[in-house]
């Protein structure tokens, strides 16, 4: 066992974990761990943009920004987090251009912007062009930029070193034990400060459009150390992921004039009872939700479990001219293929790789998707873990990112608002612990501290049942993605509430074929199963309580949001016996709920 | 169909000398060849180790020889290899640290000597500095890299010898040397106007067939060559 | 430990590149296989001259032999035309892009002149 | 489109042999066009095998020619071939062991071996072209 002295660890290399490395490593002495080279973190992935009111291409404001996010959220996002992030997403954009990062660009050079579902012209309602964005690459573009930056100011990293556990002395941080995947070692890094950036668990479902190292490890090893889990139940459902394999079709499809066609032949979103004023652009919730209903209604493709979307230039051209839409300068917006083919390379690599499908010449087949996880480690706007109802601060813990909740995305993250809360509350996160380690002391370690994560590793690798774990992981997902979906009944989330307490039962019973130490694979997919399993379970059963429907979270049974009940935060916390709950209210500045139409 | 996947093995804890295994299975067409890979981990041996993560071919994490190519698992559809005998193997010229997964901080070594970051020591405009759509599409390409490392390891002279800089490395030099808003072309010219930059390139073109991002990497490099040699960057 | 890095000539060979790799592969013989010619060339003439040397009559003797002809010869037309490839796309990088017909096309020039060369070294050595 | 320059790009030795591997190609090209389309003129077209051309085209040296059918060799053998021949055993004999250097750098890479080897290499050159030029003169 080797040990390291830091005063901030950085736990995770995606976008919020290197903007945190990138700050901390400034005033204090810093490392990044990350259990995947920093440049395979899921933040690549990311492809239609993030959100400013740079207004480069038509008039633009923060506060409709703000009050944008604050709708999209279903009145859930705490409106002091929201309007902090959209003001400073403009600075922070241009901070990351300084950067180099590539963004497309206006005809007069200025950054590219493009409309994304939920975010309008809070005069008119209709679609603004806010999305700032680097063709569909705009997340490869930030993780590579934030990377090229860490390696310019030689920010130290330990690469595929995968975080265990933490280490809590006094109640604060005290540093993290990792396992180095090369040698199977275990590692304990003494710090002062911890920033867990570990990203999302999508891999609880079936289709996701996750990686597979998307497995809420940060929130996993939290909830083991008392600290709640927040807004669990509110996990989003993209609209377009590629039929059966879940990758994703960026929304930015549909802002470039795609639309979504069911059996028929008919523009869905169109219907009065969906969003008959921004149509194909409503914010994700609204839209997976009518996808689902219009496939429960057997107007799936075929009767099958998909819908079409379509952006091949007639069409575009076709809708584009009925909805009266015009480019900035009022000329009337039509597009081409080869627009298209520019705006949307990889989208229609992806179409053409995977599916065979040209999307210029056919349409795309496409499902609701596991996506991003709105819930995780809850924070304040510094970056700080809090751990109760009363926001709490827990000394030396910080989390950003997808695995954090600030609760800037409430019920349901509006697309883009995601790459700008990685930037912005990662900037955060890394200034306040730098800030922090500066003022404190090291607590002593305590006499083994890598004891608790030995034991967990020892457990799996000597488990002596018959289960694989592929088989409880592939049951797990089956289960959540049928139960705790798009829809929710009270059965359903019941079942998996069952289920995965019985495949926890069964995961205590496992086998794994690899006994050694270099690279044992097998043994960290494992672990990860485990902490898969506690989401899964909390995420259960934090739904299966909240009798509403909001946002993300969408019940047959309690089909109407319920502000009188039900405008509160879940607190989650895992203990022996289950999950207990709590809750804690919703932070409200000048923005009154409202009957949220699109 | 039924498929065989041949996988290369090595244990550096039990094998002196690596050797392969066989395994049969049911696929579909449209299976990627990462798939095959996690249903024989699945379900028949969990020792085979590899890397990947999204599954989509945009982290870099699964170049691989598959039937002898340099590809990404999660880009490669049992349907495009157009047999049922799978061959896959790590990719050459790094060593091999288990099964699939090799020593990547050679590369990655190659990639950190190119300074790969923006530079402009200018003061910043309070806004974004402007650049013309023409100007941004001058680079475009090559900022397309997931840094997997597919060509570099398919390119004779990097097996020849790892300290060649490589494709990859040249290619990520190339995305700053053609950006307007950057100044430290000079600089990066420096490092690849060597023994081990641009001269160990003889236009094998290995490369370019095993980018997943199809990238021109070849026509980059010689983008390179051509400014060390007439001194302009248009 | 980990397996070494060394890429064997066999292991090289046997990836899959595609048509610029074996053409990389021939113009490197080739450049080598005329070197080795001209070397032994000016050796041969300066031993023959200086010395009237055996030896030199004896290298004489293999570089005329037909089969080294056609070697030679498949070396030097090899060689040009494919070198004449790399410097124009070194001029015209833009070019590349267009580096499977640039490769159908050498081979177009090649073959036939080659045919040709060796219909002549076959029907002038056998013949006479 | 502006147009960008880089300011300062060294010349180094590398670089050289790079640009001179391409120019000494098309050098070649050049000489042999010349050698090959004089030979015709001097009446190659009738009085001399295929293989005999070709040897003179790489190598204008008229003890090349002696198998041939040619009698007067006054038109081949003057100063004007014999610099054709240093020309082009110069640009073969620099751009093929240059050629060398590079293959066999390409596999050892930087270690002690690689300045003994570039040595190696030069003598052998500097022999090469010395007998060659001596050969050309004294034939
Ligand atoms: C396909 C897709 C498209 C998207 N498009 C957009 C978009 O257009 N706009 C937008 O705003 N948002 C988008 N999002 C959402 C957004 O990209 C993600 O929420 C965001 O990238 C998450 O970043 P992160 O830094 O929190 O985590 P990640 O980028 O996932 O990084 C997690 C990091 O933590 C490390 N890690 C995890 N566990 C451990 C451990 N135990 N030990 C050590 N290290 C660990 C990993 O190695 C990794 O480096 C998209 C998401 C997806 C999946
Ligand atoms: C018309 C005549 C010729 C042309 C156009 C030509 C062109 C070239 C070019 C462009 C290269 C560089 C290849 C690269 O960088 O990958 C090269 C390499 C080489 N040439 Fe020539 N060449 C010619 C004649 C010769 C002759 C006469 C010799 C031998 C004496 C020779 C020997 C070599 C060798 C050994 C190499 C190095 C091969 C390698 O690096 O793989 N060439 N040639
Ligand atoms: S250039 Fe292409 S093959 Fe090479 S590392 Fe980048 S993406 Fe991979
Ligand atoms: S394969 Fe290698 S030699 Fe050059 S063109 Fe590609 S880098
Ligand atoms: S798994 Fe990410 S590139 Fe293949």
């Amino acid at each position: 066992m080797k040990t390291h002295q830091f005063e901030v660890i950085v736990v995770g290399a995606g976008g919020a974990g290197l903007m945190a490395g990138l700050y901390a490593s400034k005033t204090a002495k810093t490392a990044v761990i990350s259990k995947l080279y920093p440049t395979r973190s899921h933040t690549g992935a990311a492809q239609g943009g993030i959100g400013a009111a740079l207004g480069n291409e038509e008039e633009d404001r923060t506060e409709w920004h703000t009050y944008d996010t604050v709708k999209g959220s279903d009145y859930l996002g705490d409106q002091d987090a929201i309007e902090f992030m959209c003001e400073e997403a403009p600075g922070i954009v241009y901070e990351l251009e300084h950067m180099g990062l590539p963004f497309s660009r206006t005809a007069e050079g200025r950054i590219a912007q493009r409309p994304f579902g939920g975010h309008t012209n809070n005069e008119t309602g209709v679609p603004v062009r806010r999305a700032c964005y680097a063709a569909d690459r705009t997340g490869h573009m930030i993780l590579q930029t934030l990377y090229q930056q860490c390696v310019k100011n030689n920010v130290t990293f330990f690469d595929e070193f995968q975080v265990l556990d933490m280490i809590v002395v006094n109640g604060k941080a005290a540093g993290v034990v990792t396992i180095e995947l090369a040698t199977g070692e275990l590692h304990v890094f003494h710090a002062k400060a911890v920033i867990f950036a570990t990203g999302g668990y999508g891999r609880v479902w079936e289709i996701t459009t996750n990686a597979y190292a998307n497995t809420g490890d940060g929130i996993a090893i939290t909830l083991r150390h008392g600290i709640p889990a927040e807004d669990m139940e509110f996990f989003q459902f993209h609209p377009t992921g590629i039929y059966k394999m879940g990758i994703l079709i960026t929304e930015g499809v549909r802002g470039e004039g795609g639309v979504l066609i069911n059996d028929k032949g008919e523009r869905f979103m169109a219907k009065e009872e969906y969003a008959p004023h921004v149509k194909d652009l409503a914010s994700r919730d609204v839209v997976s939700r009518a996808m689902y209903l219009e496939m429960k209604n057997g107007l799936g493709i075929g009767g099958k479990r998909y819908l079409y979307l379509d952006v091949r230039p007639e069409t575009v051209n076709k809708y584009a001219a009925l909805d009266g839409r015009t480019n900035p300068d009022g000329t009337p917006y039509t597009v081409t293929a080869d627009d298209i083919l520019s705006r949307l390379p990889d989208i229609i690599d992806f179409c053409k790789t995977y599916l065979g499908v040209d999307p210029v010449v056919d349409p795309m087949p496409v499902q609701p998707t596991a996506h991003y996880a709105m819930g995780g480690i809850p924070t304040n706007v510094k970056g700080e873990v809090v751990i109760d109802k009363k926001n709490t601060v827990m000394p030396g813990v910080y989390a950003a990112g997808e695995t954090s909740c600030v609760s800037v995305h409430g019920s349901n993250r509006l697309g883009t608002n995601s790459l700008l809360d990685l930037v912005v509350f990662g900037k955060q996160a890394g200034v306040n612990a730098a800030e922090y380690a500066r003022g404190t002391d090291f607590q002593p370690l305590p006499a083994d501290p890598a004891g608790p994560a030995r034991e967990q590793l020892a457990r799996l690798r000597n488990s002596s049942g018959a289960e694989r774990i592929s088989t409880i992981g592939t049951e797990m997902k089956a289960v959540m993605f049928d139960h705790v979906g798009v829809f929710r009944t009270e059965a359903g989330m019941t079942e998996a509430v069952e289920k995965i307490r019985e495949l926890k039962e069964r995961f205590k019973h496992i086998r794994l074929d690899d006994r050694g130490t270099v690279f044992n694979m097998e043994l960290l997919n494992a672990w990860e199963l485990g902490n898969l399993l506690d989401i899964a379970e909390v995420t259960a059963v934090s739904a299966l309580t909240r009798r509403e429907s909001r946002g993300a979270h969408a019940r047959d049974d309690y089909p109407e949001r319920n502000d009188k009940k039900w405008m509160k935060h879940t607190l989650a916390w895992l203990q022996e016996d289950g999950v207990k709950l709590d809750y804690k209210p919703v932070t409200f500045t000048k923005y009154e709920p409202k009957v949220r139409v699109y | 169909m039924q498929v065989t996947l041949k996988i290369f093995r090595y244990d550096p804890e039990k094998d002196k000398k690596p050797h392969y295994d066989a395994f049969k299975m049911e696929a579909e067409p449209t299976d990627r060849v990462l798939d095959l890979l996690e249903k024989a981990k699945g379900y028949q041996d969990g020792t085979i180790s590899f890397r990947r993560s999204c599954a989509h071919g945009v982290c870099g994490s699964d170049a691989m020889r598959i039937n002898g190519m340099n590809r990404l698992a999660c880009k490669t559809l049992v349907q495009d290899l157009g047999v049922n005998k799978i061959t896959v193997e790590p990719i050459l010229g790094l060593p091999i640290l288990k099964d699939l997964i090799v020593d990547m901080e050679p590369f990655f070594d190659n990639y950190r000597a190119v300074t790969p970051y923006f530079i402009n020591d200018e003061p910043a405009p309070a806004k974004e500095r402007l650049q013309s759509p023409e100007d941004r599409e001058r680079f475009d390409d090559t900022t397309k890299c997931i840094l997997c490392g597919a060509c570099t390891t398919s390119c004779p002279s990097f097996w020849a010898n790892d300290q060649y800089l490589g494709p990859s490395a040249i290619v990520n030099a190339h995305r700053f040397i053609f950006d307007s808003r950057d100044k430290g072309a000079a600089e990066r010219l420096a490092v690849l106007n060597d023994l081990f930059g641009v001269y160990r390139c003889h236009t094998i073109f290995n490369c370019t067939l095993a980018c997943p991002r199809e990238i021109q990497i070849t026509q980059a490099i010689g983008e390179v060559k051509k400014a060390i040699a007439t001194g302009k960057l248009d | 430990m980990a397996l070494k890095r060394n890429v064997g000539l066999l292991e090289g060979l046997k990836y899959r590149g595609g048509g610029p790799m074996l053409a990389w592969l021939l113009h490197r013989i080739s450049g080598l296989g005329i070197l080795v010619f001209v070397g032994l060339h000016i050796l041969a003439a300066f031993l023959t001259q200086q010395f009237g040397s055996d030896a030199g009559i004896f290298i004489n003797i293999i570089y005329e032999s037909w089969a080294f002809q056609i070697f030679i010869f498949f070396c030097v037309l090899f060689h040009a035309i494919n070198g004449l490839r790399i410097i124009i796309l070194d001029l015209w990088p833009a070019l590349l892009e267009y580096q499977r017909e640039a490769i159908w096309l050498e081979w177009f020039v090649f073959i036939p002149i080659f045919g040709l060369a060796v219909f002549v070294i076959f029907s002038g050595s056998l013949g006479g | 489109m502006r147009s960008r320059t880089v300011p300062q790009r060294g010349l180094n030795f590398e670089y050289l042999m790079w640009l001179f591997t391409r120019l000494s190609g098309l050098g070649m090209y050049i000489l042999a066009l010349v050698g090959v389309v004089s030979a015709l003129v001097m009446g190659a077209r009738t009085q001399m095998d295929m293989a005999t051309l070709m040897r003179w085209t790489f190598m204008p040296n008229p003890s090349h020619v002696a198998s041939s059918d040619i009698v007067n060799l006054d038109a081949w053998a003057n100063a004007f071939w014999q610099i054709m021949g240093m020309l082009i055993v110069f640009f073969a004999g620099t751009h093929g062991l240059n050629g060398l250097r590079v293959v066999i750098e390409d596999y050892i890479g930087s270690t002690w071996l690689r300045p003994v080897l570039r040595g190696l290499i030069f003598l052998i050159w500097l022999f090469m072209i010395i007998v060659a030029v001596y050969v050309i003169l004294a034939s």
